[in-house]
């Protein structure tokens, strides 16, 4: 199978073909698809706080018709004991969603390779642009940022700090956003690269907007490109949040690094001769 | 291949001695028949196709004509040549004019008879031609492609509609599958005709047509350009029109047909004089296209105990190996069946199944072995499911498996949807790469668990084997000897379908695909 | 784990205690529960038939919206090829169902033993009641009929072929309706059982309605018990079918035996000496 | 314990004494060492309980008072006990004194000394009397109720609230569960004092307090009698806290312990002086309370790659190990931890887990092996997270681990829901009832892909810890050789927490504690 090119991603061993539409589909009315056009059929499990009783069974079934299905079938059940019961539902959604009409915001930003990436600063900017990163609050995983900014880097390839045209500095792991803030004035950072993995309570949305709160109390806002990044992390909470970017999982180095050279000229455009 | 279990060579011997019994009387009793199949088979092969008006198969019209005029006793060959020879039409004209009455089918008088025989043996010559045809068309793909590792990776589509069929494979190919399966509608296997044209709906399947084939072979045969990688197809010479869907399967290119011995016996009480003249006749045909067959015994454990009644798996393998041989079925392309039922929550089920699995896997060495998933203990919790299907898929990489058909997690409830393919073929595809070498790895201990297991299923087919030498196999499947159902000689569908050849029966296409396969 | 029961059945090794509630649930706002009471967690997949873009997560994310989810995070995206892709995502549910107010109609029979079964018919109807059954249409999946029929019966228990006070025709698979009532003519049949399995484009709900329709123009209804089974039958559905019951996944000979007895016994009362 | 790697018992030798000298000069440095924590832990252990309305533990203050009076050197124990005697208070009233200041703490003059001795001691015997009354009680319930087969299945709780962790706990251990661990609050291992009282907030975990640890046993007790199978409770003896939460865990009937030499080290910030010094003394508590540890090397794959840095994971637990017997652990109580955290695309990746896992098994026969699942590569694809957790439990049972960490195939995405326990129990147990004997039946090719591995791994181990033992454990670690992580002996939290011993420095729990194992 590693012939297939499988490894490290599973999925397909193929590489997606052009991407055509199924023949039938009405974009202004997409279904899921089970194994015919419009079918709509989904799965659903969840657990409910009773017993399983016949009475559990219905109540199951009548959530799953409020959430839109028909032909609703019971595919599993299970008494967890202590007044807990867990289903497998299967049934043909109702809904139908729009796709023509779906719009996304997106990171404007066109990809480039590590070379041109250092060709492009050298060239646009003419200094290296200066990057500063941390995993705040209490949040200790450090591998999504290190997988970023370290010379190690991430899925082949190198890390910020192996750019000769990024200036880096990794401040770990818990950084407090006080000290990312004054760290990143010290550094004069033209980047704040900011990684948050524990999500619970939503703990990671307070501490990016916390920091965005402190870096526009200090007026810096407009001098600093702020870019977040972790599994729950997407470009459109990102900018609801008052970020520059977000990036979410399997994100690489040229990613972001194509994002900042691009944007900071954007902001800074180079003046005349 | 490595020996692992020890096994006594002498007792594969008694086996293979007693299996031999049972299939020289099958081929004997076949060779003294024929059936209304394999008259339909045989006019195809010399040309006939499409339906009348009705969707009635000329095929069988031709038939029934020469059945209502007793003719069928000496083969439909010569007196449907015969009206060839005096219409000038072509066979399937020639056909439409029976069907319709205006030409009666009769022998050719003294003066004909040469005549129509050079025809039927033209004809014959050219419809089988087309059998060599796609023959050489895939070992071409073959050649320039290749299919990847194995086990092959096999994979089902049901949806119906052969249409959505074609999408469901094309995405599986893409996901890894090796081999497609086109599941027949439910009751396919009962109608004593085969449905003429592109299908869209079915039961728990799509209808076998040989338009259907075509559609589904010009899918494969895009996707395995896009993918560099030869895509099989595989569909079901079973059910009453056996000879005839091994026919259209050589040649509209299918590259395996599932054909068992005992399956439409058992499983859909057809009359076993029927099932077992057409078995003889359609793995001839099979033979003669390189098709490679994949048995039944898979299904025996979904109504006999797996634990009690392995042996019998491991009997009728030796009786379909048997048999196919004498049609001129190399080993190669004896895909002998086999599954993993037993009860998950068995304590070292897994041990006991891959003794099973590597007993059958050392003893059939050039056999592609067709390894099925669970299914019996399938339950509607598709997460539960999914495991089982990974013991099932490292099972089958440990022991070395040929065509391993990827389990799904929701067998117990549907046919699988466009992603429970993908999500199937993922785990089987990560589980066999990260236990790629594990069975060269591993030993097993002399007398242990895993070798008393496979001795002691071997030593009880063995005499399994020679009670049924003994017994005769029309007796010993009236007593029940095979997945616990019964069924008598002269039960059951498609009786009627069976005749003597009378002295002087003729049939071209059978002399030439013996010439063929010459066993 | 053997020894702990759980073989040939999985879930908990250990029997399900006393059904309790968990503490705080609102039985009249039953809503599914994750870690955490009322969280509403649920976990939703589903294929679309276009390809996997942006606008796809995001057509699968409106989807997951119109089904009554909040908070929902798209765990796993896969482009399938060909114009499909798969996800499968997470939520919050916002329905709830009124649980103290859900209704199911149960098969009403007190189940009872193989003596007791068989004693009950001696004592009460003096003579072996008549069974015939059939996996009826196309469909050959005569193990479900099997296990309540024939002798071996089923999860340790004997079919009704074993019982004394049952007389049983077993006409096995593939049966036309036309000949099991033929054949339950002839053997004047007090019960029919009939098997459905496939259940593809719902052939076993037309099968099973042509039946009751057949004994129904015979005006034979109110002779005969009608009884359905197989892994889609509900006791529901069997009612809606005109059936007198209908017995799912996992029912054992006793349950369907002590219905028979006393459903019999309750439309053919005693005369008084 | 069959030996099927064929290892080389000089090889192991060399490793054992190179951490032997690395155990020794950590044992050395503690000694001569105390921290806050560890003076907390002692006052605990002396009876003191609560905090003040602050919500500050009163541990927290006395020790904070003894400090601000320069005290702390000699040990917190004498003073406190002194003002014990002088007030006439019980531990706790008299703390509660000491913190509102209404009492200052001081030496005792010559002529109260013996008594606050006396005192110290008697309070000492006191409070110390509770660990084995909970060692003695836990023993009779095993005794009594037994526990299961192993490996053990161990699984987390960690809603944030201790009354939901219990409910779940209760469903858990129904399912299967025979530890249940309660996860902590994510950052509580950096808070420098307990929380007090039962906890109904927390984020990725559930606090760590004296009350939550009985208002889970009381729920694992009930359900241990309900299911005739004592269920045992694990928490951290982790982070600032370490010799407290060991202390309150002994107490409290906790029967495990996540308790690691490098862990905070590496994976918290917390300074190594601090770390390695509490860890000897909360040790010291846990093997006097009979609890097992768990180590936690199964996360340095999380950071380094397990293909390349599995040897360090072997040489951390030589480590562990050393350090724990000289702290009179015994090697069944001696849980070192591993995980399987290589890709599941990496051909052969579970042939090579199987062979860490077995050798890890081969060194330390007599420690209860804490296996972890696969956390690194886990998706959001919670299908093929299932078989990925599959394949480990597969693992597990051919290897006769001891623990096993279940797990879940939402491990990705969020802290287990009540029935990611509940599926994820049900296909450990299918796994490893199917495959029970596994293990017994199979052996491993000499020279083939498992023995190399699990020699090469072996080997390098080796070569690690005499460097290690040469560099020095402090400088190894800032070299970043463990986990790939780079501390410095002065960096990180905590720091100001540890001094030195000063002459006459005296612990009437340390005393009690080491009079227990006299190791
Ligand atoms: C490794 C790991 C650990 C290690 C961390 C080691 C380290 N130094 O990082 C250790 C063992 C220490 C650990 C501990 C804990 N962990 Co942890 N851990 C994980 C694990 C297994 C993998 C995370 C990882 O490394 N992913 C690989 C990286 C490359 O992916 P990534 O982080 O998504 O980063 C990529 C993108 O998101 C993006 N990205 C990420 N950050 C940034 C930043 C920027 C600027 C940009 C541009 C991009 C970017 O680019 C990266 C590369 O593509 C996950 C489970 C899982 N499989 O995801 C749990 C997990 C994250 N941990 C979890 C928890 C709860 C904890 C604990 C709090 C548990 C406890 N109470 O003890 C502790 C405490 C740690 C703490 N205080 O944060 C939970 C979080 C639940 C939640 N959603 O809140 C998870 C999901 C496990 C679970 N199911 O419970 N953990
Ligand atoms: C065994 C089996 C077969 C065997 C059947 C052998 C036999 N003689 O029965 C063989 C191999 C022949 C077979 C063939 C096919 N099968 Co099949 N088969 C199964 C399988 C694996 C198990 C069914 C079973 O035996 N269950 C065990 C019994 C005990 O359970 P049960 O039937 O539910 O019965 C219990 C209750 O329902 C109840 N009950 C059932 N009937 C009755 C009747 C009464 C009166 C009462 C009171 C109670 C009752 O009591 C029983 C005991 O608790 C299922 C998948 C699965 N795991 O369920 C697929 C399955 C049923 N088969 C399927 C299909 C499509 C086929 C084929 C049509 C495929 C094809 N085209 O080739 C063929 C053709 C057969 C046909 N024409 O019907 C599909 C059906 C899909 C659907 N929902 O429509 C399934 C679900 C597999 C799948 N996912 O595709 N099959
Ligand atoms: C040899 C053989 N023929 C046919 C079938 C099933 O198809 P049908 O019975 O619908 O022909 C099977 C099913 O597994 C089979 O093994
Ligand atoms: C030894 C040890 N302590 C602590 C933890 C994590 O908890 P925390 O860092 O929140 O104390 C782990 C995590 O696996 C561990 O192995």
């Amino acid at each position: 199978m590693k012939a297939q090119g499988s490894v490290g991603t599973g999925g397909a061993p193929h590489a997606a073909p052009p991407a055509t539409l199924p023949p039938g589909v009405d974009l202004h009315q997409v279904r899921p698809y089970g194994d015919t056009m419009n079918d709509g059929v989904v799965q659903v499990s969840f657990s409910l706080p009773v017993p399983l009783t016949d009475e559990a069974r219905e109540t199951a079934r009548r959530l799953a018709g409020k959430m839109g299905l028909h032909d609703i079938l019971i595919y599993h059940e299970a008494d967890l004991g202590y007044g807990f019961s867990f289903f497998i539902i299967y049934g043909k959604c109702r809904h139908a969603v729009d796709y023509a009409r779906v719009v996304v915001p997106k990171v404007a930003a066109a990809r480039m390779g590590f070379e041109e990436i250092n060709a492009f600063i050298r060239d646009r900017v003419g200094r290296p642009l200066r990057v500063i990163g941390a995993c705040t609050g209490d949040d200790a995983h450090t591998v999504g940022i290190d997988a970023i900014l370290n010379m190690k880097g991430y899925a082949g390839e190198y890390g910020l700090e192996r750019y000769p045209m990024f200036q880096t500095v990794n401040l770990g792991s818990q950084v407090p956003n006080e000290v990312l803030l004054a760290r990143a004035v010290e550094f004069q950072a033209d980047a704040i690269l900011v990684s948050q993995v524990v999500t619970q309570k939503d703990v990671h949305l307070t501490n990016l907007a916390e920091l965005v709160d402190m870096v526009e109390a200090e007026g810096l806002r407009e001098h600093v490109l702020m870019i977040c990044g972790g599994p729950r992390i997407t470009h459109e909470v990102a900018l609801e949040l008052g970020f520059d970017a977000g990036f979410g999982p399997g994100t690489t180095p040229t990613v972001v690094a194509s994002f900042i050279a691009q944007e900071y000229l954007r902001r800074h455009p180079p003046q005349g001769p | 291949m490595e020996r692992k279990l020890d096994l006594d060579p002498a007792v594969i011997e008694r086996c293979r001695r007693a299996a031999a019994s049972v299939a020289d009387f099958v081929i004997g009793f076949a060779r003294e028949r024929s059936t209304v199949s394999i008259e339909r088979a045989t006019l195809r092969l010399m040309g006939i196709e499409g339906a009348d008006d009705e969707g009635v198969p000329l095929a069988n019209r031709v038939v029934e004509a020469a059945a209502s005029r007793r003719l069928l006793g000496r083969g439909v060959a010569l007196p449907f040549a015969a009206a060839v020879e005096a219409t000038g039409e072509d066979a399937t004209g020639t056909a439409r004019l029976v069907a319709s009455g205006r030409v009666r089918l009769a022998f050719p008088g003294p003066r004909e008879e040469d005549a129509a025989r050079g025809r039927a043996a033209t004809l014959a010559e050219a419809g089988c031609g087309r059998i060599l045809a796609a023959r050489q068309a895939r070992d071409e793909a073959l050649a320039q492609l290749g299919e990847g590792p194995r086990p092959l990776l096999y994979v089902i589509v049901a949806s119906g509609n052969i249409f959505e069929d074609t999408l469901q494979a094309r995405v599986a190919a893409r996901a890894g599958a090796q081999v497609v399966a086109v599941i027949r509608s439910t009751a396919q296997s009962l109608l004593d005709y085969i449905p003429e044209g592109t299908t869209t709906e079915g039961f728990g399947g799509t209808y076998a047509t040989q338009a259907n084939f075509r559609v589904m072979r010009a899918a494969l045969d895009d996707t395995s350009e896009e993918l560099g990688r030869y895509v099989r197809q595989c569909n079901y010479a079973s059910g009453l029109c056996m000879p005839e869907m091994a026919a259209l399967g050589a040649v509209e290119r299918l590259d395996m047909m599932l054909n068992d011995a005992l399956y439409g016996i058992l499983f859909r009480d057809i009359n076993m004089q029927r099932t077992l003249t057409d078995q003889a006749f359609s793995r001839l045909v099979s033979a003669a296209g390189d098709l490679t067959i994949n048995t039944g015994e898979d299904n025996y454990l979904t109504t006999a105990d797996p634990l009690a009644a392995a042996h019998t798996v491991l009997a009728s393998q030796f009786i379909n190996e048997a048999i196919a041989l004498r049609c001129g079925l190399p080993p190669a392309r004896i895909g002998l069946g086999h599954a993993m039922q037993m009860n998950p929550w068995m304590e070292d089920m897994f041990v006991l199944e891959v003794a099973q699995a590597r007993l059958v896997r050392e003893i059939f060495p050039d056999a592609p072995i067709k390894y099925m998933p669970p299914t019996k203990h399938m339950t509607g919790n598709i997460f539960r499911g999914h495991v089982q299907d990974a013991l099932f898929a490292l099972a089958s990489v440990m022991t070395d498996q040929g065509i391993h058909l990827v389990g799904m997690m929701t067998e117990a409830m549907h046919t699988p949807h466009i992603h429970d393919r993908f999500l199937a073929l993922e785990a089987a595809r990560m589980v066999m790469t990260a236990a790629r070498h594990l069975g060269e790895e591993v030993s097993f201990r002399a007398e242990g668990r895993v070798q008393a297991r496979a001795r002691e299923v071997l030593s009880r087919a063995a005499e399994m084997l020679e009670a049924v030498a003994r017994e005769g196999l029309f007796s010993a499947i009236e007593k029940g000897w095979f997945a616990d159902v019964s069924r008598s000689p002269t039960g059951g569908r498609g009786l009627a379908g069976v005749f003597r050849k009378e002295p002087g029966y003729w049939n071209p296409v059978e002399d030439w695909l013996r010439a063929q396969v010459n066993p």
